[in-house]
């Protein structure tokens, strides 16, 4: 599965975008979080507060209890501020 | 309708999007523009920075023209989001609405800004105006711009009653 | 606040007037522009012919400016009114207004063109499309635009509550 | 005392603009319509129905009773359709 980041999400997990494998148990938007914190301190800064982090899933903004099943991009990002 | 989207690094000519969508035709009453520009916040930035979701933000462009056409008679939208590395004073996003009657075009092009600034996906990053200047270590940092409470207060005006 | 009002005869560039507000200064956020085009009402106009009071049409359009600028932090406001034989599909009004928040350019905007329709001392008058082709005494003769009620009512919505 | 007429008032008087002097006993924009129409049938056809027709003294829109005292310049003219 395709994750990319945005904005500060980005500088702070240090990357734009990744290919991840879903390791079983990881079926909703919160546990792919839960798990990408346990990847490094990087994540940790990353989604220290949660719910300032947007998720869309396949590029539709999303809750953080929303399955993965059949994803394939998911991408983490502040509130939007265009315009 | 006549519906155009872009994202682009490149600046727009407004009335050539305004005669864009005159064009040809004869029963448009109302062209209202919409330009938001760069404000350098007192002399304290000296660029903004606008990052997007390429793909997201295009398709929820369209998503949010195409609310705008089902709740108002409009003949034409034209939405342009610049991106990359924007001064002050130059122009960040473009929104133009056509329309028989004026009063649609005016509401279409406020509601779709609104919209715009709460959820397509674009995020502005703060260059401040000294960071040139000083060295590394004392130099103000870059700061990406907060969500504001009043753009999310300005979208829930257009739900409509049940 | 820069204030540009010109009756003419000559069209207008939005683009060049959207500029001329903006130039040189780094803290507009917003420009919003109103152009009324001249419809051709299913193809039964030919042209419409613009009317206006020269002295009173100027001072008048000076005061709903100013009334704007009371009302909504405003940094620059332009009103062009084209006057004479106009064609459907041609400009006939721009409003300008800039501010540093979007949510005044848009009301300002349409509180001007609102009062525009309604207090400043213009008349259009239809030609229709067949007056040309027919002869003489045929000829569907021009026709004086009635005052829309529904302007009027426009017009009331600004009324400030005591 | 400088009179000016627009649109279908104009067309119907036939006139632009004239110089008038007041009679005695015109001293309101009511009773300078009252002596224009005893003037001829283009004045009556202009002025047939009074409430249709919008009044201006130097400029300023008022209504039909206003005094014309001090008036330099009055100007007759049906609602305004601009914009």
């Amino acid at each position: 599965m395709k994750i990319y980041y945005f904005a500060w999400v980005r500088e702070r997990t240090g990357r734009a975008d990744e290919t991840v494998t879903l390791p079983e148990g990881v079926t909703t938007v919160a546990e792919l979080i839960d798990w990408l914190k346990t990847r490094g301190p990087e994540f940790e800064f990353a989604f220290e507060n949660e719910r300032f982090v947007r998720a869309a899933v396949d590029q539709q903004l999303v809750s953080h209890d929303t399955s993965l099943k059949d994803a394939n991009e998911v991408a983490f990002f502040p509130p939007m501020t265009g315009g | 309708m006549i519906v155009k989207v872009r994202i682009q690094t490149e600046d727009f000519d407004v009335n050539e999007e305004c005669a864009r969508l005159a064009d040809g035709k004869n029963n448009i009453g109302a062209i209202v523009t919409f330009t938001g520009l760069c404000r350098d916040e007192e002399g304290r930035l000296s660029a903004l920075e606008l990052e997007h979701y390429p793909g997201m933000a295009e398709a929820k462009i369209l998503e949010i023209v195409e609310q705008a056409e089902s709740r108002w008679p409009l003949q034409g939208v034209t939405v342009i989001h610049r991106v990359g590395r924007i001064k002050p004073g130059a122009n960040i996003v473009l929104v133009v609405t056509a329309s028989s009657h004026r009063r649609a075009a005016f509401e279409a092009a406020e509601f779709l800004m609104d919209f715009l600034k709460t959820s397509a996906p674009f995020w502005k990053k703060e260059h401040p105006a000294d960071a040139g200047l000083a060295d590394a270590n004392t130099a103000t940092e870059t700061r990406w711009v907060s969500a504001q409470d009043a753009d999310d207060e300005a979208t829930k005006r257009w739900q409509v009653k049940e």
